[in-house]
């Protein structure tokens, strides 16, 4: 059952107003291989999720400066200037979130947990909208979970039913993303037949996992 | 010893055998540099470095291990690699001893403002958020004024990182601690009188009994 | 073959390729026997095991390799492990397609009674609970009736495993499945008749006219 | 930075009336030797949270009848007579919860998340005592963090500074109560120099550890 297709194959299935979160920090670990293959699709009014929107030498910013791109969802943009424009430009377009609040609502949308207290934000302007709630004493702020329609991540190693392993500092949001989406497209420097790759590497299980595409490393 | 390592050794004095700690961008990244000898501390890169070592020799990178200003590091032995929920899971859960981090600024109420200035181009607050809120102890690094401004205030005026955060501040001119009375000025640097600080800071200074001249480097 | 089989063929008919399915322990482990050729259905077990192989020989045991009952189990190529916050967390986030469990009572609003028997000895909902509503299909396989009285009912008396949860109901009479407006018979099994399975059954079955001959391992 | 020790060292900081966080499935990835020497201190009135109490077989029974157990927290306690015991003995003694509740409420407790909304138990005897919120239309129970004063786990291996590597399905509640308790105490089947351990396979991070104690296979 193999999983393997061309990068071309794999962002078709993405539509006009999808959420994308797309995995990566900075510059490491992008999944920069599919970002690049949804510029050559029709998709636009798409959503991007991602840590940081990658910088002015990655692909997201081509798929915003192609116009495909209205909202984004980040924890830091300053690498990034055409998200900076975004959000002179709309304040509403880029919704800001604390690292960990952000990874914490993409497991949960994944772990179908549909919401969580968190005591990060308290106090300060990302509680504006959301709920508080007072347990022991002390004040929390309940975020929701967070879901996606696509995921795209990339991986160091794959095997062809989409089982990841992601080396190093590139687990990142790469690890946490696929659970989170209805159809997840993983990129890897390395694809393997099943049952080679060990399966106490393995970072991000099969299951969640639709489409391996072979990129270089 | 410049002002910065000079702040940065002293950062270091605070931290303690078998801590696990951040350090934040710009000055407290030096800190890494002056940790005393037989003191083993375990630097963590919040976006999923357990036991970051030095730089890696030019040619030597790997272009899978890089902290989270996306600088390639080199890694200890004994490092563990993890994805952002969990990373953040351990600073949020309490398992960081300490962060070091720059303010723009701080209150005596240990409020902390280092990510957003009115009017400035924004950035995000990164993971700082987390690393406030979750760190057991929270030690602003960094210079006691801003050319002539304050930085140190009875209220922050920008937006703020933190509320109530704030343990310590340490600076060119002195060691402060948070308390619940206000900022209670434990060390002075030797070169500075009382007068001096006071006029250098925007927010009352407690004075205690047991005031100490600031440790430096020998 | 006899009726647990039979029941357990019926289940497996249910499954596609690439499902993945946790089976309950009984009569919903011989499910695994049945899964027809060309579909690979991936079992987990909630302990931690995605892709339980078959039962190893008797002197190849694992000892680190065991399912949710305390067996020891081989696992298939690609099988992953993972720890029970995440195993669960694949359960609960709709990641599992079906999952396959006996019943003490089922009824027609769906709900699902099989972990506690009033008065008696109490073992605990293990990970029931979580399978149930997370899975994305709950099929009850298991005998129609316990001895002379019902199992299929208009209200559950035992206390639930979950609330409005089930899909299917698989017995040795038919094929059931829990609608909006109550037990809609798709199937009955050639030696049964509508007197039978109507009698054997606690609530009221819906008939379509499409009612077809349940399907039997040939 | 040795945290190797013996076992009686590593149970000598159980105090009366703690907590602990037992790992382990049924009889598997135990952590017997540590839990046989709890036997050996004088703490009493315990709290044990643990996937099932284990097997007539297995140690934990033998705390419960020298009579150092007040309380048990637990998802299955059918192969354990002694918890069997308890509960028709006194009812509020053991409190049991669904299997992926009582993990998440421990992840939870090791991540700073104080309470997780999540769909398992609405309608049934579970949602007894706790609040119920309703968001997008469906109905969830709010679980709150559990933490413990004392783990103790089972590693397959584990280096000297504490990195556990937990082979195959004795990950289970192994690899997440040690984030939730302030005293951790693990017992390897091997134990490696610092550095011996390759970083991928790491299941648990030694910063998490206090003790390491050696145990045969």
């Amino acid at each position: 059952m193999s999983k393997v297709v061309t990068a071309k194959e794999a962002v078709s299935h993405i539509k006009d107003g999808d959420v994308l979160l797309i995995g990566g920090f900075l510059q490491g670990g992008i999944p920069d291989v599919l970002v690049g293959a949804v510029l050559e699709t029709d998709a636009k009014n798409l959503t991007i999720v991602s840590n940081d929107t990658g910088t002015a030498e990655t692909n997201i910013i081509k798929l915003q400066q192609a116009g495909k791109v209205s909202k984004v969802m980040a924890t830091y943009i300053g690498a990034n200037p055409e998200t900076g424009r975004m959000m002179i430009e709309d304040p509403t377009s880029v919704q800001l979130f604390p690292q960990g609040t952000l990874a914490e609502k993409i497991r949960a949308g994944g772990a179908g947990i549909a919401a969580f207290l968190t005591p990060t934000g308290v106090g300060t302007i990302v509680e504006e909208g959301k709920q508080k709630m007072e347990l022991n004493g002390r004040e929390y702020l309940l975020e929701t979970a967070l879901r996606g329609n696509v995921a795209l991540v990339h991986a160091s190693v794959a095997d062809e039913f989409g089982n990841c392993f992601m080396r190093g500092s590139t687990k990142n949001f790469n690890a946490i993303m696929p659970a989170a989406c209805d159809y997840v497209a993983v990129e890897a420097e390395k694809i393997v037949p099943v049952g080679e790759l060990d399966p106490e590497l393995v970072t991000v299980p099969g299951i969640f996992v639709d489409a391996v595409v072979k990129v270089g490393e | 010893m410049d002002k910065k390592n000079l702040i940065a050794w002293r950062v270091a004095q605070e931290l303690n055998n078998g801590d696990v700690v951040n350090l934040g961008i710009g000055l407290p990244t030096l800190v890494a540099n002056h940790i005393p000898e037989g003191i083993n501390v375990i630097f963590q890169a919040e976006n999923g470095i357990i036991g970051v070592g030095p730089e890696p020799e030019p040619g030597k990178e790997n272009k899978d291990v890089f902290n989270a200003g996306g600088a390639y590091v080199t890694t200890k032995p004994g490092a563990v690699f993890v994805d952002s929920a969990t990373s953040f899971a351990i600073i949020r859960g309490g398992h960081v001893a300490a962060t070091v981090l720059g303010a723009l600024q701080v209150d005596e109420k240990g409020n902390l403002a280092n990510w957003l200035v009115p009017g400035k181009r924004v950035t995000g607050m990164g993971g700082a958020m987390d690393l406030v809120t979750g760190a057991r102890q929270v030690i602003v690094a960094m210079e006691h004024t801003a050319k002539s401004s304050h930085k140190i205030l009875k209220e922050c005026t920008f937006p703020l990182t933190g509320a109530k955060v704030v343990n310590k501040i340490i600076t060119d001119m002195g060691v402060m601690e948070i308390t619940d009375k206000g900022i209670v000025l434990r060390e002075i640097a030797s070169n500075v009188t009382l007068d001096e600080i006071r006029e250098a800071t925007g927010a009352e200074l407690i004075i205690p009994d047991d005031l100490k001249v600031m440790q430096v480097n020998e």
